[in-house]
């Protein structure tokens, strides 16, 4: 039944490193010629792991070409991080057929807090990027309702920045 | 009819948990849904950047108290990927046999509860039954019910107790006699058919495009399970069949978690045959290096994720929690398009919510 | 109130003020009249007895303790020897239990909950997060406790609760119910 | 009346002391006006008025022996459906759990009354009135044995007793409705039109499986048809008569296959939503007292009543096939899941109608070929 995806049988350790370093040194080599400068660095980490960076304006650009080309269907996380002189954004995608994750940083400056949306490309995003708002605060532009997820409406603060402090009041 | 606003919840006892399922329904056919949580948000993320690493352990049983030893275990392999720690044989199988324990013990509480759900009141008190069995056996390896802090950073917290592979074949050579006796229960009542055949399609596409993973994607006809995508402690040395369906619906579910009970069974027999002599536990360090890391686990609800981020002292600086169930949430709404008022139950049960990780 | 026109041994009101003057006059009596601290002090043991024997809770769970109360209610610590049955509407509970820390969003709910539930109604607060938070205390979406917005009759410790502690924690509200022995008439008496 | 045994006499007792009551009281009266109430003392002693009093006095001793049974039941149910689950059921109430409905009921008793505001006060308060009222009447009107029963002046059990205790059976769905409207929620609202459209919709097949028993017997009152049953139960003949009957009384009083309305799942409770204490108390008991009337129904018309062998007495006999039969109910509630509304919908007229009409047949055949 398993008709539409190639999906290969996983076979033993050492086979699978053979069958996926192609793969991702396909990527190391291919995405800086698509993207171009903003793709700031890319690394293989190790088999089944491919970490890159990139700037905030192409997120959308890279997300929809791996989505389509490379096949990168499954987005699994959208963590947001405060580094106390900027935000960054690390999101893990997985491709199911070729057994890799890509994990893309990308820095979000403090004074300007709009990232382009991948709810268009990946609806799995939609409540990730919502507790992103609400916990740090970042804006997410063409996000289809941007609301507070966790905390009631009325709440100001975002509880995960570093300055917001452990209150122990009531 | 004028089209109507139903509010199922915060307390609701079709929730299992707190959420609040606003439904729109014109006539009896439901037209929009909106699911709200939040209920149960305990600000889990801000409270680990507080603690220590050890401290931590106990919290993450508190993550989802359906299955905590598998979030006990992920924060465990996480913890260990950032010190770049290599933990003992005998740690790592009784790990393995510990998760298919809880995945057995999760799947009968889903079981218990879908069951009262649709009104069997018989299935919830049988599966509680067969349960206990389970939590007995977990109780004997770490000395609690529920949450279990049994997982240790560098292995596990004590070895098993003495005959506990006796008890634990005898319990799973039982548990296989009463499977059978719920499956009657269940495949042969044309009622429970009924409900559940045809009830809360999701399409293989729209259901990953989503993001939905565990039993829900793997009833919607496709074989994708961590466990032998990313094998991560000793799976690449146990051999099982990952539970597939191809009905997409409520029905597909059952049935994928019905067979996954039945692998978990025979994954705990391979443990017991192949598990090492040898020390069960390592010295770890206060301190973890700074750097990320990330771990990913088959959570018995859907794939569970970690990604951590140490800056060098005995603190995480960033600990984040991926929830399964987060996001299959966030999919309610494409489940339940176009259904009655009445299928919310079912629809709703076969995802088997559980709020303690969607609202951390 | 003299809307009424005595005329010989006969007083002319009109139905609607006659059964408010009723009430009030039938009230008098039985509240504070030798005749309800009588049926009270005749049946108040019945009624205590009955309240004892039947408590309904309300079939709510926020967290870990709701699956250890579920456990309670099946058939290995079966609570319904004690005649316990969970509804679901908070009309026909006279129990409430919180098994689970109440986040600041959840606060509003829970006391409509409260409020709804009929009169002789009591609360028990279930593990350490009802109690005062448990693991999450310093967190900033908890309430610290249960007791700081509605009152509170039992507490049963222990982080989930065992379904032992669970039973053992109706039998002390058993003991409860039966120490203060509530009369239905003349309540601001007893 | 003739309780085990005991000759006609009980009725002649009964009589004797209405009488004596009522010359006593007017015996009382201040007479102010001389003779002026004697006419109105003469008719009040006349046979009529003292046969129809007597009625009412036994229709009462019937009342309370149902009722009491009813208590029995809801205790059998418990313990029966814990025993499927195994589990113990009520323990420590009495002796094995008895008195655990007592203190139930004697509990909902005292608790607070609570009308909601914005609920319309005189519906909310007819509502379980009409609804207990309703019930306790069918219990009325069915015979635990041919002379313990309410009787007319011939002694014969009341020619159209089944007629009268299926009309009363069918005013619960006005209550339901309103008792679902008034309380001004839109859950119950739609709780109270889901299990009033399904009280409706089964009531035409259980009559016409009700109807193929007149067609044998030829007469509407228990007496009657439970004579008829010498020489064989209608049960053996007509079997899918009374499996269709067993189906259509579980839905009919809104037990566990069919009890979408009030299911906890999703419309926490239906149309009992808002009420509490002793009202809500009154809806749980009818529950079980409907429950205990369609077993007597079933028995007096398939099971052959108050037929069999003579170490018992007739009651007894019926009692202990009513039980059966709500065993029967109980096993089913521990044994299948909840239907959707509009699957019992189509279940009642797609499925039980047709079969009604084939089991019409059935009967219409065993008519003709004279067997009966």
């Amino acid at each position: 039944m398993e008709s539409s995806s190639n999906r290969v049988e996983p076979v033993g350790k050492k086979e699978l490193s053979q069958l996926v370093s192609g793969f991702e040194r396909k990527l190391e080599r291919e995405l800086p010629l698509s993207i171009g400068p903003d793709l700031t660095e890319i690394a293989v980490k190790r088999e089944g792991l491919v970490s890159a960076r990139c700037n905030k304006e192409s997120i959308l650009k890279l997300a929809r070409l791996l989505r389509d080309k490379y096949g990168f269907e499954h987005l699994s996380l959208i963590s947001a991080v405060d580094w106390r002189d900027r935000f960054e954004l690390v999101y893990h995608v997985r491709s199911y057929a070729n057994y890799c994750m890509m994990e893309i940083k990308v820095p979000v400056p403090k004074d300007d807090l709009e990232v382009y949306s991948v709810t268009s490309i990946w609806k799995g995003a939609n409540w990730h990027e919502r507790e992103a708002y609400d916990m740090m605060g970042i804006v997410f532009k063409g996000h289809p309702d941007l609301r507070r997820i966790l905390l009631p409406e009325d709440v100001k603060y975002f509880p995960l920045r570093k300055d917001f402090q452990l209150a122990e009041e009531d | 009819m004028a089209e109507m606003w139903i509010n199922m919840g915060p307390q609701h006892p079709m929730t299992h948990g707190l959420w609040n399922l606003r439904i729109k329904v014109d006539g009896e056919v439901i037209t929009d849904a909106m699911p709200e949580i939040g209920y149960l948000h305990r600000g889990m993320e801000k409270i680990f950047e507080n603690k220590t690493y050890v401290q931590i352990g106990p919290l993450t049983d508190r993550l989802c108290y359906g299955s905590s030893f598998t979030w006990n275990h992920l924060y465990c392999m996480t913890v260990e990927k950032l010190m770049g720690l290599e933990i003992p044989e005998r740690a790592k199988w009784i790990r393995v046999m510990a998760i298919e324990l809880q995945r057995i013990a999760s799947h009968l509480m889903w079981l218990a509860a879908y069951a009262a759900d649709l009104g069997l009141l018989t299935g919830f008190v049988w599966a509680m039954r067969d349960r206990e069995i389970f939590l007995d056996l977990l109780q004997a390896l770490s000395g609690s019910r529920l949450t279990y802090n049994y997982a240790r950073i560098g292995g596990v917290a004590a070895d098993l107790p003495p005959d506990f592979e006796r008890d634990c074949l005898r319990a799973v050579d039982y548990f296989e006699r009463k499977l059978k006796e719920h499956e009657n229960l269940y495949n042969g009542s044309k009622i429970f058919k009924m409900r559940t055949v045809g009830i809360g399609i999701l399409k293989r596409e729209e259901a990953i495009n989503l993001g939905v993973t565990g039993p829900t994607l793997r009833g919607s006809n496709a074989k994708i399970d961590i466990r032998k995508d990313q094998p991560y402690e000793v799976y690449d040395e146990i051999d099982f069949e990952v539970a597939c369906h191809t009905d997409c619906d409520c029905w597909a579910r059952y049935i994928v978690r019905m067979t996954e009970m039945k692998e978990s069974c025979k994954i705990i027999r391979q443990t017991l045959q192949k598990m090492p002599k040898g020390p069960v536990r390592v010295k770890t360090p206060m301190l973890a290096p700074s750097g990320d890391a990330i771990g990913v686990v088959e959570d018995p609800r859907g794939e569970g994720m970690m990604y951590l981020i140490g800056d060098g002292t005995d603190r995480p600086y960033r600990l984040k929690v991926r929830s399964p169930l987060f996001v299959t949430l966030s999919a309610a709404k494409s489940m339940l398009l176009g259904y009655k008022v009445a299928d919310v139950v079912a629809i709703m049960g076969s995802i088997d919510v559980c709020m303690g990780e969607t609202d951390r | 109130m003299d809307m009424s026109k005595q005329i010989g041994t006969v007083m002319l009101m009109k139905s609607k003020d006659f059964l408010a003057w009723f009430d009030d006059w039938f009230g008098r009596i039985m509240k504070k009249g030798v005749i309800g601290r009588g049926i009270d002090v005749l049946l108040t043991d019945f009624w205590t007895w009955a309240r004892v024997n039947s408590i309904y809770p309300l079939h709510f769970g926020i967290m870990c303790c709701a699956l250890e109360m579920g456990a309670a209610s099946a058939s290995r610590f079966d609570a319904q020897r004690l005649g316990v049955i969970y509804r679901s509407t908070p009309r026909q509970c006279d129990l409430l239990l919180v098994n689970g820390p109440v986040s600041k969003k959840l606060r509003p709910d829970l006391r409509r909950l409260y409020d709804q539930m009929a009169e002789p109604k009591w609360v028990i607060a279930m593990g350490e997060c009802a109690i005062s938070g448990g693991p999450f205390w310093q967190s900033y979406s908890i309430v610290q406790g249960v007791d700081k917005f509605i009152p509170v009759d039992v507490y049963i410790p222990g982080c989930p609760v065992r379904p032992e502690a669970m039973l053992e924690g109706f039998m002390k509200l058993q003991d409860k119910i039966r120490a203060t022995k509530k009369g239905v008439l003349t309540e601001e008496r007893v | 009346m003739d309780l085990w045994g005991i000759s006609y006499a009980i009725s002649d007792i009964l009589m004797h002391i209405v009488y004596w009551i009522f010359s006593g009281l007017l015996g009382l009266l201040p007479d102010p006006l001389g003779g002026f109430f004697d006419g109105i003392g003469l008719w009040f002693v006349s046979p009529g008025v003292i046969a129809f009093i007597t009625m009412l006095l036994e229709a009462l001793i019937v009342i309370i022996v149902a009722l009491l049974n009813v208590i029995i039941l809801i205790w059998v149910e418990r313990k029966v459906l814990a025993r499927i689950m195994d589990s113990r059921g009520p323990f420590y109430v009495g002796p094995l759990g008895f008195f655990q409905n007592i203190a139930d009921g004697a509990k909902l008793f005292v608790k607070q009354i609570i009308i909601p505001k914005k609920a319309d006060k005189f519906g909310y308060q007819i509502a379980p009135i009409i609804f207990v009222g309703s019930s306790l009447l069918i219990l009325a009107a069915i015979p635990l044995s041919a002379d313990f029963a309410v009787k007319d002046a011939t002694g014969a059990t009341i020619p159209g007793g089944i007629l009268f205790a299926f009309a009363v059976f069918a005013i619960a769905p006005f209550s339901i409705l309103v008792a679902g409207w008034s309380e001004n929620n839109k859950y119950t609202l739609i709780g109270g039109m889901r299990s009033a459209a399904q009280m409706m919709s089964y009531e035409i097949p259980m009559l016409l499986t009700v109807a193929s028993v007149f067609l044998l017997v030829g007469s509407f009152s228990f007496g009657d048809v439970v004579n008829a049953q010498q020489n064989i139960w209608f049960g053996i003949p007509l079997f899918l008569g009374l499996i269709l009957f067993i189906a259509c009384m579980i839905a009919e009083v809104e037990r566990i296959p069919f009890d979408l309305p009030e299911a906890e799942a999703e419309l926490v409770e239906g149309w009992t939503t808002e009420y509490c204490g002793m009202r809500f108390g009154f809806f749980m008991f009818t529950e079980y007292l409907r429950g205990y009337a369609g077993c007597g129904i079933a028995t007096a018309l398939f099971l052959g009543g108050w037929i069999g062998p003579d170490f018992l007495p007739g009651e007894i006999w019926f009692l202990i096939k009513a039980y059966i039969v709500f065993v029967v109910f109980v096993f089913i509630r521990g044994a299948l899941p909840r239907i959707r509304t509009d699957q019992i919908l189509d279940l009642g007229w797609k499925r039980l109608l047709p079969l009604a009409v084939l089991n019409l047949l059935i009967a219409a055949t065993f008519k003709i070929l004279g067997w009966f």
